[in-house]
């Protein structure tokens, strides 16, 4: 399990965190820079991004929430049965963590296809009758949701991976770097959408 | 015009000398240190040369005081230079209020000039000397950026909003214009020349100039002819706002912001109307993008604020204006 | 070629054949690679220079059409940028160097770094498709609505290409962070590392905080144009200024990992030429960390006539300034460790002394761009393309040709003909300066850059710099030319031929595989000279 | 990073994740006024820290892991802060395009 260049787990262990949570700023900083549209954008066009948000699906971005955060807690409960050696706590855990991070997405799907039904994709078929400006929110709507569903889905890819090394028995108390790592990037993903979810589906839904 | 070989540009408006002085003030701090690093290396490098294989360095590691010194000096010297840029650059940004007002619309590849007279040239600038004059810049297409060296001034073209730029012209003159944002494959062809000419030059010149009205003339045709009037009537009985003394007013808009109906509301207002909703109006104002060229656009914006307010100001502290639920 | 038996265990006899170098994971080799691909988009690049300047021979554009030559100046500058400065230091010496000084066996992540050299392959291979099928002609800026409207280029594919090389530099980046963090060697501290590598650490911060920024950015620009979404269309009204924060809020910073790697290189060779403590060691290494971070805050400095509020471009101008200062703090020291040294004058003290003098012009030159009022007249004209070019070739290639030639011995185990690099490093500093300096004087006439025929006036000027480009020229075909040969020899390079300290000269040239038969332990400060010298007299 | 933290730790995370969600469609629904998008944000803000400190473990790791976590949001403040400066004073000069 170790690798030849390391001198020992706990260096490998470190160092394999450490990396991670540097992977996780330059995600930050990615989705900084859509975050920095979608705030100068809000400024300038409030009447366009209530608007916008009026089309999307309040309830499907509220399951979706609540689905990512169960996810997010299989997830946890993964890293912990690896830590304490429990291989069935893993197994059912990743397995959990996967369907929910399905359920999103299939979720994700629905809520696509509505929007080009509705003609809300911006460019040449965006329904004429509306202010152009929601043109900018729903272009960040599909790049900010949609990158973020791109991160699912490797999540999702990541976690066939550690399950079948779990499956295996690879992992234990001594060795479980790559669920916790795994982990790491599951949570951030969460995280993100934890942001989206107000920011997108829920501009002034008092009016 | 130029020498065939010119070292230094011309210095023909009132802010180029200078520009200049803070660019020899830099140029003298900057020959300063190269040549001082420079023949300080050069010098040690000749003079601590190794003269056997194993010598090695004397045992110097460093001194707070010099480290201190080789800081704050720099950092002196570059204050200055900041606070000497930035007071030059104010006054390149601030118009006088006296300017004659002069728009220029680039388009791929050519600078559209139209004088408030309404005499209109394409890629030349008749200027007079020794009067300010203010640039409105527009773009149809991409970015440009009108350039005249022999001045000093420079600004972007950025389609979608309008800039500013202002210059006097000192000496009489013919210079160059570049365009200095680069905007595709006549980049380079997109330039042009500013003739500065006397004052009495200058007038006989525009009275020689074919024109088709003046600019606000123009404005108000337009303002006819796209319907503006059916909404934005004379008094406050149209759907619209009345748009006597909007200019430079504070307009209250309906999500709750207020903003100051500048060049650039007025520009938005009308090719975006739906961004910004005056307070108590529905909206059902239609877009002119697309029907509006942006010369046509500085044309209503030049009739627009002519518009001043109805003499029968309400008294200080009254209400706005009444029926006009957005003004203040 | 005969293989010298005392080296067998040298990283590059075994494993043989294409595949074990293809799929090797030692991140010398990954270095080796990393040097070829880069030196051959040196040459692509240079191509694309030299056009540049044969069309700017003549006023009129005669050479080229206008289509053309904004191509090719477009992809002299993305190759450049991207597929040769910014990887160019830090993907081949510092994969080289960064674990050797830090005393480790590889990097953090040995596989993550082979990605990365394949990632950047594959942004190569879309840009350079994106020249066979036409060319982009955007500038390297990108900058819309040109770039997501008008342009019929293919400007979708180079961004992708880009937009991928942008990962590999942050893989690089990353992989050094965490190796500097956790695989230093018992007894290295922080203070006692190798200038090199704070510079390194300080560049890959650069490369992991902003790269995602730009790639973000370049993805939008695609989305616009593949997909037809509105973000800086100012039809709809999108901002195109705001592509122009977003671009410099990488690029400005980017210049930083453009240029600290050869400062760090130059640090290294100052003291190795000098035999002597840096002076000053921790003022250089913490101005490192400074330039990387303050460097953050002043992108607006390229947008003083772009519609930018005029106080935002207050705080970019002032902010500037204060970012000059540890660039000159640096330079200082270095001037004042040569002061009472042991010069040699064997090649790496010619382009150490090169590099300074270079990137003093450029660097100072950088002042004149950022007093707000001065740059006015002098943004997007020849003056900021003789100042990038004084710090980005100048500096930044100076200090990868001298640092190439400092460690070239202990990365193939052979030496290269002195004389040949001292009229080489010559022969670049002479062409250098004639085909730059010039520009300085036409920049300020007011000729504007990206120019594909300009007026007659400035002619002179720009012969004698088409004139200097192909001395320039001819000095880096013989760097290769003499280069390459010494391949060909037996290695003949003893461990450390310049009698220099670091753990890297410790080990053979070429190291072998695993760099250290046994996990190295350090017990002295860097540049320890003169402890050194001590030792030997007193054996 | 060897601690483990409890089960229940994590199932009082989850509760508290699912009661923020909930806290927040409610609150939607209520004029706020300017404060609805900050209070908006507050929570997710909250939700997050919850979520980087127990599930993600920040709060039993190293701090240079702290830093490194605190960093990204400390950048993108700067690109936030920094950009937006420049909007938010455009107008006051009164000059178009100043
Ligand atoms: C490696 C690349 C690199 C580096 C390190 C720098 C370093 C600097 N740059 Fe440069 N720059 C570029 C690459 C680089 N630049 C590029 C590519 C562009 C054009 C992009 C494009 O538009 O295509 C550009 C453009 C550019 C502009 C915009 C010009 C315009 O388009 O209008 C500005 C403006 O402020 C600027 C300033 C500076 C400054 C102040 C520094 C400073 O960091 C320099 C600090 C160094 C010194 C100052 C020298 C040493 C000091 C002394 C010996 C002591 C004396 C010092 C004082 C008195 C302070 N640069
Ligand atoms: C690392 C970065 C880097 C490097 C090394 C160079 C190297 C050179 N650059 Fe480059 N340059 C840029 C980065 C760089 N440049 C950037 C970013 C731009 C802006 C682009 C834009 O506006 O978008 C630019 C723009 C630019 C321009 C302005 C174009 C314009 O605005 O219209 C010019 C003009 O002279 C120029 C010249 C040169 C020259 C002569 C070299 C020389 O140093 C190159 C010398 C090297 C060789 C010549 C190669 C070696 C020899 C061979 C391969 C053999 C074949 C050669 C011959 C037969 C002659 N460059
Ligand atoms: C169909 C009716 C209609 C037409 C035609 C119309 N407008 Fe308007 N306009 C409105 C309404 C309603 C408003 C206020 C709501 C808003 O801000 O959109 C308005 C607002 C404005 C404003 C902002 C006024 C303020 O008080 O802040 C300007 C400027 C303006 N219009 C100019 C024009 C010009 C110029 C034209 C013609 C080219 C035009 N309008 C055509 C209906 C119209
Ligand atoms: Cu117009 Cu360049
Ligand atoms: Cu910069």
């Amino acid at each position: 399990m170790l690798q030849h260049h390391f001198f020992n787990m706990g260096q490998q262990l470190e160092a394999s965190v450490l990396g991670m949570w540097v992977f996780l700023v330059t995600e930050v900083m990615f989705f900084g820079g859509l975050f920095m549209a979608y705030i100068l954008y809000r400024s300038m066009y409030p009447d366009a991004w209530l608007a916008g948000s009026h089309e999307l699906n309040e309830m499907l971005g509220g399951i979706n929430t609540v689905v990512l955060i169960f996810s997010s807690l299989t997830m946890a409960l993964a890293v912990r049965a690896a830590q304490v050696g429990s291989w069935m706590g893993q197994v059912v855990n990743l397995i959990l963590t996967i369907i929910f991070g399905t359920i999103f997405l299939v979720v994700k799907y629905f809520e696509y296809a509505a929007k080009f039904e509705h003609h809300l994709v911006p460019g040449p078929y965006f329904d004429p009758a509306r202010d152009p400006a929601q043109q900018l929110y729903f272009s960040l709507y599909f790049m900010m949701t949609g990158i973020h569903a791109l991160h699912m889905v490797v999540g999702i890819v990541l976690m066939l991976i550690i399950l079948r090394m779990a499956w295996k028995g690879r992992f234990s108390a001594e060795y479980y770097g790559p669920v916790e790592v795994s982990g790491l990037y599951w949570h951030f993903v969460d995280i993100v959408w934890i942001f989206l979810f107000p920011l997108l589906y829920l501009i002034g839904k008092h009016h | 015009m130029q020498s065939s070989f010119p070292l230094f540009p011309e210095a023909a408006s009132s802010i180029a000398s200078d520009v200049d002085l803070l660019y020899f003030f830099i140029l003298a701090v900057s020959s300063f240190f190269a040549i001082l690093v420079s023949a300080a290396v050069v010098y040690f490098a000749i003079k601590y040369r190794r003269r056997h294989p194993d010598e090695v360095g004397h045992d110097i590691h460093g001194s707070i005081v010099l480290e201190l010194v080789w800081t704050v000096i720099p950092f002196v010297l570059a204050m200055v230079m900041f606070f000497w840029g930035a007071d030059l650059y104010f006054r390149l940004a601030r118009p006088p209020a006296d300017s004659m007002e002069v728009f220029v619309v680039g388009k791929q590849w050519m600078w559209k000039v139209q004088h408030p007279e309404g005499v209109r040239e394409i890629n030349e600038l008749h200027v007079p000397i020794n009067r300010n004059v203010r640039i409105t810049l527009g773009s149809e297409d991409v970015l440009h950026d009108y350039y005249i060296p022999a001045f000093r001034v420079k600004m972007d073209a950025v389609p979608g909003k309008l800039t500013t730029m202002w210059f006097k012209a000192t000496k009489a003159g013919t210079y160059h214009i570049f365009c200095a944002e680069y905007c595709g494959t006549q980049h380079s062809g997109m330039i042009g020349q500013v003739i500065a000419m006397e004052e009495h030059d200058y007038e006989a010149w525009l009275a020689g100039g074919r024109t088709t009205g003046t600019a606000v003339e123009n404005g108000e045709r337009l303002f006819t002819q796209l319907a503006c009037i059916t909404c934005h009537k004379t008094d406050t009985s149209g759907r619209g706002p009345l748009l006597a003394g909007v200019f430079g007013s504070t307009v209250q808009l309906m999500d709750g912001r207020k903003v100051v109906a500048d060049e650039n509301y007025l520009r938005e207002s009308i090719m975006n109307p739906q961004a910004k909703i005056v307070l108590g109006y529905q909206p059902i104002m239609p877009t002119f993008q697309g029907t509006v060229s942006e010369e046509n656009l500085l044309q209503l914006i030049a009739y627009i604020k002519t518009l001043k307010a109805p003499a029968a100001a309400p008294a200080a502290g009254a209400p706005a204006a009444a029926g006009q639920p957005g003004r203040q | 070629m005969t293989h010298a038996g005392n080296n067998s265990g040298s990283y590059l006899d075994a494993p043989h054949g294409i595949a074990s170098w293809l799929l090797t994971k030692d991140h010398k080799r990954i270095a080796i690679l990393y040097l070829i691909s880069i030196t051959v988009f040196f040459m692509i690049g240079g191509l694309f220079a030299a056009g540049i300047r044969a069309e700017l021979l003549t006023p009129a554009g005669d050479l080229f059409t206008a289509d053309l030559y904004n191509k090719v100046f477009t992809l002299h500058g993305v190759v450049m940028i991207f597929f040769f400065l910014i990887p160019s230091i830090p993907a081949t010496l510092g994969n080289f160097l960064v674990p050797i000084m830090c005393g480790a066996k590889d990097l953090a992540f040995p596989r993550i770094n082979l990605l990365s050299w394949y990632l950047y392959l594959i942004g190569a291979m879309l840009t350079l498709g994106a020249v066979f099928m036409g060319g982009v002609d955007t500038g390297w800026t990108f900058y819309t609505p040109y770039s997501s409207m008008a342009s019929n280029t293919n400007v979708t594919l180079a961004a992708l290409g880009v937009f991928i090389a942008g990962f590999s530099s942050i893989l690089t980046g990353f992989n050094f962070i965490v190796t500097v963090h956790r695989m230093r060697a018992p007894g290295l501290t922080w203070f006692r590392m190798p200038l090199f590598l704070w510079a390194m650490y300080a560049t890959s911060l650069v490369m992991i905080l902003g790269t995602p920024v730009v790639a973000i950015t370049i993805l939008l620009v695609g989305a616009e144009r593949a997909l037809g979404f509105a973000i800086f269309d100012p039809r709809v009204g999108g901002d195109p200024v705001l592509f122009q924060h977003l671009f410099w809020f990488y690029s400005h910073p980017a210049v930083y990992i453009m240029i600290l790697p050869g400062m760090g290189v130059i640090s290294e060779l100052v003291a190795a030429v000098s035999r002597k403590q840096i002076f000053g060691y921790s003022v250089v290494a913490y101005s490192s960390l400074a330039i990387a971070i303050i460097g953050f805050l002043v992108w607006g400095h390229h947008m003083f006539v772009s519609s930018q509020s005029i106080y935002a471009g207050l705080v970019f101008s002032i902010i500037t300034m204060i970012v000059a200062v540890p660039s000159a703090v640096k330079t200082f020291n270095w001037a004042a460790t040569m002061y009472k040294g042991s010069i040699t004058w064997e090649s790496p003290t010619y382009w150490v002394i090169g590099f300074i003098g270079l990137f003093l012009v450029g660097g100072l030159t950088g002042l004149f761009l950022g007093a707000m009022g001065l740059d006015v007249h002098l943004h997007d004209t020849y003056f900021v393309v003789a100042h990038f070019h004084y710090i980005m070739v100048g500096g930044g290639v100076m200090g990868f040709l001298g640092g190439i030639h400092f460690w070239w011995p202990k990365m193939t185990g052979r030496t290269y003909p002195e004389t040949a690099g001292k009229i080489a490093a010559i022969l670049v500093f002479v062409g250098f300066n004639l085909t730059f300096f010039p520009q300085f004087v036409v920049g300020y006439l007011g000729m504007p850059r990206r120019y594909h025929a300009y007026p007659e006036e400035f002619q002179i000027l720009n012969v004698m710099s088409t004139g200097g480009a192909t001395v320039l020229g001819i000095g880096y075909l013989l760097i290769v030319t003499y280069l390459v040969a010494s391949l060909f020899k037996p290695r003949n390079a003893s461990a450390n031929p310049w009698g220099a300290t670091g753990l890297e000269w410790d080990i053979p040239s070429p190291p072998i595989t695993l760099n250290f038969e046994t996990e190295p332990i350090v017990t002295e400060d860097a540049y320890n000279y003169i402890g050194r010298a001590q030792k030997a007299r007193e054996n | 990073m060897s601690h483990i933290s409890s089960k229940g730790l994590y199932y009082t995370i989850f509760g508290t994740l699912i009661a923020m969600t909930v806290v927040t469609v409610a609150i939607a629904r209520i004029d706020l006024g300017a404060l609805n998008t900050p209070v908006a944000l507050a929570i997710a803000a909250f939700k997050a820290t919850l979520v980087i400190l127990f599930f993600m473990g920040v709060k039993y790791n190293t701090p240079l892991t702290k830093v490194v976590a605190a960093s990204g949001f400390l950048w993108l403040i700067i690109l936030f802060g920094i950009t937006m400066g420049d909007y938010l004073t455009r107008a006051w000069i009164g000059f178009p395009g100043r």
